[in-house]
């Protein structure tokens, strides 16, 4: 039994049959690789773990729970969090603010009046957000705001706004989309760290073969809405139906 | 029946009004993302603009009467228009009475001139500022604009006929075979109707069939792809803007036989037409003159008498209350684009 | 102190200054001199002063946290009058009694209209607020008559029941057989003291005062809202919401516990402005009394503590003052000229004063808009800077800027 | 803590020339003055005129203000001294009132209730007003008023014509020159049945406010008292500026008469778009169609154009009247300003000089002592034939014109002529009608 279970989920959109079929189990505490050719239903599969799409068929399962039917801010208090293409940071507030956010919420749950104890007395969420900006090496910019940063900081606090929650699955999308080289190697560095050493499990979208190959334990394969395969990443090069799906288009 | 009817004709009269004053806000709200107080304000001054040029053609010299007396008990001064000495007292006078119609082709370049000295001088600067900034800016223009009209025509209701000709009413009803007088419309209204008809499918074919249209349509989408391309899509939101001002303008000047222009008709219109904007749904069109006649008939409708007497009240409110059920049932109004102004 | 850092402490301290000592400060004008007319120290305006200040101190939790516009915020400042009104003729005179239940009653009505309206955002918003309020504002205004008085208000009346015992405000008749008036436990809202020092005349009302009172008690809590983690996720709210979702966090309740409170203290200053003033007009709810409230919010400085205080003070200031000059003011106040001048002079100013006051406020709000970006406020900040010795170091980063 | 006691402030205002020097803090206490709100000084009074100056009334609120101008320059002994000269009671002598002289203050109701009580606030806590005078509707008279009594000064309302100002909404400080929807309705009645007949249809569109309603009811008793029937009376939105859907079905509807309880904008608009639906030039139930406006006034008449013409309705004065006071009040407004005064600055104009003559009466200023005077008495010369100022309810009984718009008038002021002068008898009510309880008069302090 892997940590999430996606059992026979289809989605359609008028005429176009998104996804079909689609089954998919992650392990706990494994890196879990999602990759295939543009239009494949990537992004659709995603936002139908995090609750911002329903299937039509199939289950969701995280943990023994269904995630079908609950809004996306539920499903991440299950143990859900999702670091987004670009990334999606509070822009108006500090880097400290930030990543005080996700603590309330880690702490206090989806909603709590707290509306007028002032936020410097809760000695526990600056400590914890205090300590995430350390982890990430960003404590000299947590007074700046969020929205003046370069786009690799961005990344890197969107990244410490998901761990502070200490989340039991990352779902990651194109995490190194824009990147340079180096950066890149900085991201993997730190994901893998994340992975080993805070024990949480990563589903990763992703189309840089380079990322993928170097952090993912299981690939799947999605080619126009249903899994191809599901297999090791050195079962996965070279496999005959990944060549077809991508047709040259894989940097393998 | 003949009430449904008489009920419709009404709605489609009220909803080109709502109809038209929504087409020039929408252009510029709803596509340019300018949040345009100002926009009653504009066909205020089209209607005024009815009230200059009828005030300019019976400009008159006095002639004393000494038959009759005036208030005081002075000999009466009678004012000639210098268009009777010009043209004669008969044509003269015809001139006069088409004061309405002829301040078409007067209010077209003084409103496309307000619109773009308006964009140039004021709005060009808060594209970028926040939308409370600009309620702010234009909310300020509005009042200023209405108070230089107050100061100088007063705040009384003007009266402007329209001519002669259009006095009267139609009789729909004996044309399809009701009673004589059950079904009646008055001419202008008719005019109205159609002349809102004409000048929406204007603007329409202007935007869908020439290549300035072509622009300013893929501007609104994505202004910043459509400059990356070497467009200047500056100059063509003040044109638009133009147009949007010419729009207004057109509507108050065709709406002055209905209602008496005074100084604060445009504000008394301005809730009305925000309304209708965003129930067509942002940056729609087609949407805000749906919109326009949709809310028309339905306030029409409620304004019948058996229907207050069921529902005390029900004219006041049933604007708001089918604005709320529609944004309701209809996130993004009847025809709104997402993303529109939605944060 | 308080639970407040140094600088809102600081912050409070001066507004509570300025509470107490606005009947001296704003009239520093002698009595009789020519230019008494500007003098703003009387009751009534300072209590409007000090009320509207808190409907925009209210407004501005909403709007200036979360960015969602409200237009149709009159509504609750209508109903709390309407609330206040009814406690004062059926209850008693004591104020305390209509305060809290307009309070109370606003907050169910803005529950009910927030609850409705929160399932949109943006224009879409602003625009179902707005008709709710209209709504309210016709129906006020026409069928609704036998509870809202229709158009011409409601006002107490010698035969109101005032159930209560009299030392608690109750009665419907004083002795000299006129209507009570509203008191706090005897004392009068309209009892004043005078002070006169040479010329200069300064009143001392009790309304202001509980009035003063009501809004530093308001400006305190807004303070406290915008510190605390509560005020944090409203700033979410307004910055992004989707992360906000994504974070764990129901945006819903979050603006929907906002919008109570917003219309709650707008219910408390219709309230006091029924307590002060025991009449209620329906037009108290129009929009252009919603639209008013987002005036003074942007002229003062959107997202501010101090700012909708400002621009409540300023557009009132506005509307009773400028109002008030007429042309025989004028011909006083340059008489001293030979007469062509005074004629010149008077003709210049003319339209901008008594009847041309729209014009002064439509041109100040130009003014403020477009050389102030930011209110009254920054306008404020930007003179300080340019006394302040000290030069600020340049943070190309842009460091975020305390909401002061 | 004293109570609130403004006498010292119309001291402190004169006195203020003489260029007092810096004197210690004096601490005023509720004993040692006139035992009155605003007892002026011994130079001069001031009065307050509040009137619309924004909003759509704010041409009529211009004209009040002018006749308020116009009054306090005859009290102080200025210009051709107006209707002092025709005034029966001939207590004024040009020397201000009670030898201080007049001045006054102004303020912008702005036609909202609310507004007009800040602004009359402002008039008694700073300026040190005793009277307030003049508005634009009843809404704003009714909420003045009672603040009026609340305060302690004397209220003399300008325009507002609703029952409800000297009905169900009176106050002892409060007085009422104006005349209201009863009387129209009385006036009206025999006129229309002369001209029109007794069986007709009548159609109401009533404004949909309080106003609006005691016009319907008052015209609607008198009508059917005379024989007509009311068809259906529908309430119009008082925001409505085209009328269209309500005066389409009206034709349709078996009325043959219209009535348009309507006031300013709102008449305006529906009887222009009643004249173009035709229902002038219409026949019905074999009759010729008739449109009946109970309230005029002659700036509405103008806001209307050549639609008024041969339409009947009520006034409460008109220049033209023939009388010895309105002809001199005519003469020395049209002198000053170039137009004939509206009947809203006639009623204002005779309210300023009703209370300066009561205050010379009565010898005080005191509130009190002034409302005395003013209750039951009559005079006359003032326009409308001989008055009476009825002590029950504070309202002037007098002649009520019933006029009609003219069908060729010869100026642009020219547009009402006045078909009959009804005898204040014949509009006489009893006061109990309509409810309300003056309560006792409050000098305030």
């Amino acid at each position: 039994m892997g940590i999430l279970e996606v059992k026979g989920v289809g989605k359609r959109f008028g005429g176009l049959q998104a996804l079909s079929e689609v089954n998919l189990s992650v392990k706990e505490n494994t890196v879990h690789a999602i990759i295939g050719p543009n239009g494949a239903g990537k992004s659709t599969l995603l936002n139908c773990l995090v609750g911002k799409l329903i299937p039509d068929t199939g289950s969701v399962m995280f943990d023994g729970q269904s995630v079908l039917g609950r809004s996306p801010h539920e499903i991440n208090q299950m143990g859900i969090s999702r670091v987004f293409q670009t990334p999606e940071i509070f822009g108006d507030l500090t880097v400290m603010e930030n990543v005080m956010i996700p603590c309330f919420a880690k702490r206090d749950g989806s909603f709590e009046l707290n509306a007028i104890s002032p936020t410097r007395k809760h000695g526990d969420i600056r400590d914890m957000a205090e300590q995430m900006l350390i982890d990430v090496n960003m404590q000299d910019k947590r007074n700046m705001q969020a929205s003046s940063m370069s786009r690799g900081d961005k990344r890197r606090l969107e990244m410490a706004m998901c761990l502070v929650q200490k989340p039991r699955l990352l779902l990651l999308d194109e995490p190194t989309a824009g990147m340079a080289r180096a950066d890149t190697n900085n991201t993997i560095d730190l994901l893998k760290e994340i992975n080993e050493t805070r024990d949480i499990t990563m589903a990763i979208i992703e189309h840089d073969m380079h990322v993928v190959f170097s952090l993912a334990q299981r690939i799947t394969v999605l080619a126009q809405g249903t899994p191809l395969v599901e297999e090791t990443p050195d079962n996965i090069k070279g496999h005959p139906k990944v060549r077809e799906a991508y047709l040259g288009e894989a940097q393998v | 029946m003949d009430q449904i009817i008489l009920q419709i004709l009404n709605g489609l009269d009220k909803g080109s009004a709502y109809a038209l004053i929504a087409l020039g806000l929408t252009l510029i709200f709803g596509t340019l993302g300018v949040v345009n107080f100002a926009h009653g304000a504009l066909f205020m001054l089209g209607a005024f603009c009815t009230v200059t040029l009828s005030r300019m053609l019976s400009l008159s010299h006095e002639v004393v009467d000494e038959t009759r007396t005036d208030f005081l008990g002075n000999p009466l001064k009678v004012d000639v228009p210098y268009l009777y000495d010009i043209f004669g007292e008969t044509t003269g006078a015809a001139i006069i009475d088409w004061a309405v119609p002829l301040s078409i082709l007067f209010s077209i370049p003084i409103m496309i001139l307000i619109g773009i000295a308006m964009e140039r001088g004021l709005i060009k600067h808060f594209y970028k500022r926040p939308h409370a900034d600009q309620i702010l800016v234009t909310f300020g223009l509005a009042i200023v604009l209405q108070e230089i009209i107050k100061y100088y025509f007063g705040a009384n209701q003007i009266p402007t006929p329209a001519p002669e000709a259009f006095v009267g009413s139609f009789d729909f009803g004996a044309a399809i075979g009701f009673d004589p007088n059950a079904i009646i419309y008055p001419y202008w209204r008719i005019v109205y109707f159609f002349f809102a008809m004409t000048l929406i499918a204007g603007v329409f074919a202007f935007l869908q069939f020439t290549t300035f249209g072509m622009v300013v349509r893929a501007g609104m989408a994505d202004r910043e792809t459509v400059q990356l391309l070497g467009i200047n899509i500056d100059r063509r939101f003040t044109i638009m803007f133009g147009i949007a001002a010419a729009v207004a303008g057109l509507a108050g000047v065709m709406y002055t036989p209905i209602v008496s222009p005074n100084y604060h008709m445009g504000m008394d219109f301005l809730v009305i037409s925000f309304v209708v904007v965003v129930v067509g749904g942002m940056g729609s069109l087609p949407g805000a003159v749906l919109a326009g006649f949709v809310l028309g008939i339905l306030e029409s409708f409620a304004s019948m008498r058996e229907i207050i007497e069921l529902l005390p009240g029900i004219n006041q409110v049933v604007i708001y209350l089918a604005a709320i059920l529609i944004l309701l049932t209809r996130p993004r109004g009847l025809l709104g684009r997402k993303g529109v102004m939605e944060d | 102190m308080l639970g407040l850092d140094k600088k809102d402490f600081t912050l409070l301290l001066i507004v509570s200054a300025l509470v107490l000592l606005a009947p001296l400060l704003l009239n520093p004008f002698p009595e009789g001199s020519a230019m008494a007319q500007f003098n703003a120290g009387y009751p009534d305006l300072m209590q409007r002063f000090v009320i509207f200040g808190i409907f925009a101190i209210g407004f501005n939790i909403l709007f200036g946290l979360t960015g969602y516009l409200s237009f149709g915020h009159a509504a609750f400042l209508g109903a709390g009058s309407y609330a206040g009104m009814w406690m004062l003729k059926l209850l008693s005179m004591n104020v305390i009694p209509a305060i809290i239940f307009s309070t109370l009653i606003a907050g169910a009505i803005s529950f009910l209209i927030g609850w409705i309206s929160l399932r949109r955002s943006g224009i879409y918003f602003s625009i179902l607020t707005l008709a709710f309020a209209q709504m309210a504002f016709v129906l006020a205004a026409s069928v609704l008559t036998p509870i809202t008085g229709g158009e011409t208000g409601l006002q107490p009346a010698l035969s109101d029941p005032r159930i209560l015992p009299e030392f608690l405000g109750g009665g419907s008749v004083t002795a000299d057989g006129n209507i009570p008036k509203p008191s706090l436990f005897g004392i009068e809202m309209t009892a004043s003291s005078e002070v006169a020092v040479g010329n200069w005349l300064w009143t001392l009302n009790w309304g202001y005062y509980l009035s003063g009172f009501m809004m530093l008690v308001a400006f305190y809590i807004a303070i406290r809202i915008f510190r605390s983690p509560f005020g944090l996720m409203l700033k979410a709210v307004k910055s992004n919401q989707q992360r906000m979702s994504y974070t764990g966090l129901n945006t819903r309740p979050y603006m929907l516990a906002c919008f109570v409170i917003s219309g709650m203290y707008a219910g408390l200053a219709g309230g006091l402005m029924a307590a002060m003033d025991p009449q209620v007009g329906a037009e108290r709810m129009q929009w252009t009394a919603s639209g008013e409230v987002v005036l003074m919010t942007i002229l003062g400085g959107v997202g501010t503590l101090i700012g909708p205080v400002l621009g409540a003070g300023l557009i009132k200031y506005f509307e009773n003052i400028f109002s008030k000059i007429n042309k025989a003011t004028l011909e006083v106040w340059f008489g001293v000229f030979p007469d062509w001048m005074t004629d010149l002079m008077v003709t210049i100013v003319y339209p901008f004063i008594g009847k041309g006051w729209h014009l002064t406020l439509g041109l100040m709000f130009m003014a403020v808009v477009i050389f102030l970006p930011g209110g009254l406020v920054e306008g404020g900040q930007k003179i300080a800077k340019l006394f302040s010795r000290k030069k600020e170091p340049e943070t190309p980063g842009g460091e975020a800027k305390p909401a002061e | 803590m004293s109570k609130l006691n403004l006498t010292r402030r119309g001291a402190l205002k004169a006195g203020a020339a003489a260029g007092a020097g810096l004197a210690l803090p004096t601490y005023l206490s509720a004993a040692g003055h006139a035992g009155f709100t605003n007892a002026p000084g011994d130079s001069s009074v001031t009065l307050g005129f509040n009137v619309p100056q924004t909003g759509p009334y704010a041409d009529e609120g211009a004209d009040e203000l002018r006749a308020f101008e116009l009054a306090v320059e005859h009290l102080n002994g200025g210009g051709d001294g107006g209707m002092l000269n025709t005034f029966s009671s001939k207590a004024l002598d040009g020397t201000g009132i009670l030898g201080r002289k007049v001045e006054y203050v102004t303020g912008d109701t702005q036609t909202k209730p609310d507004a007009a009580r800040a602004s009359a606030r402002s008039m008694i806590e700073k300026d040190g007003a005793i009277m307030i005078s003049g508005g634009s509707s009843s809404g704003v008279a009714v909420a003045v008023q009672a603040l009026c009594q609340e305060a302690g000064v004397i209220f003399m309302a300008g325009l507002t014509h609703s029952n409800d100002t000297t009905g169900k909404d009176k106050k002892a400080n409060g007085f009422r020159h104006f005349f209201n929807s009863y009387m129209s309705g009385a006036a009206l009645a025999p006129i229309l049945a002369n001209n029109y007949g007794t069986d007709r249809k009548a159609y109401h569109l009533t404004a949909d406010y309080n106003w609006g309603y005691t016009t319907e009811e008052a015209v609607r008793t008198s009508t059917e008292a005379m024989g007509w029937e009311t068809v259906a009376a529908v309430k119009t939105p008082l925001a409505q500026t085209d009328f269209s859907s309500y005066i389409a079905p009206v034709l349709n509807s078996g009325a043959d008469v219209l009535v348009l309880n309507h006031y300013g904008g709102n008449m305006v608009n529906s009887l222009t778009n009643a004249v173009q639906f035709g229902l002038r030039a219409a026949e019905a139930n074999g009759k010729n169609f008739e449109i009946v406006v109970p309230l005029y006034s002659r700036l509405m008449a103008k806001g209307a154009g050549e639609n008024v013409a041969g339409i009947f309705g009520s006034t409460n004065w008109h220049w033209s009247l023939p009388d010895e006071g309105s002809q001199t009040f005519t003469r020395s407004f049209g002198t000053k300003y170039g137009f004939p005064p509206s009947q809203a600055a006639h009623t204002c104009y005779v309210q300023t000089l009703l209370y300066a003559d009561a205050v010379s009466r009565a010898g005080s200023f005191n509130p009190c002592a002034v409302a005395e005077a003013l209750e039951g008495f009559e005079f006359d010369g003032l326009g409308n034939g001989p008055t009476l100022y009825r002590a029950e309810d504070h309202q002037c009984f007098k002649d009520v014109l019933v006029v009609k718009g003219k069908e060729n008038p010869d100026n642009e002021f020219d547009l009402l002529e006045i078909v009959e002068v009804t005898p204040a008898a014949q509009v006489t009510y009893d006061a109990s009608i309509f409810g309300g309880d003056l309560g006792s008069c409050n000098p305030g302090a």
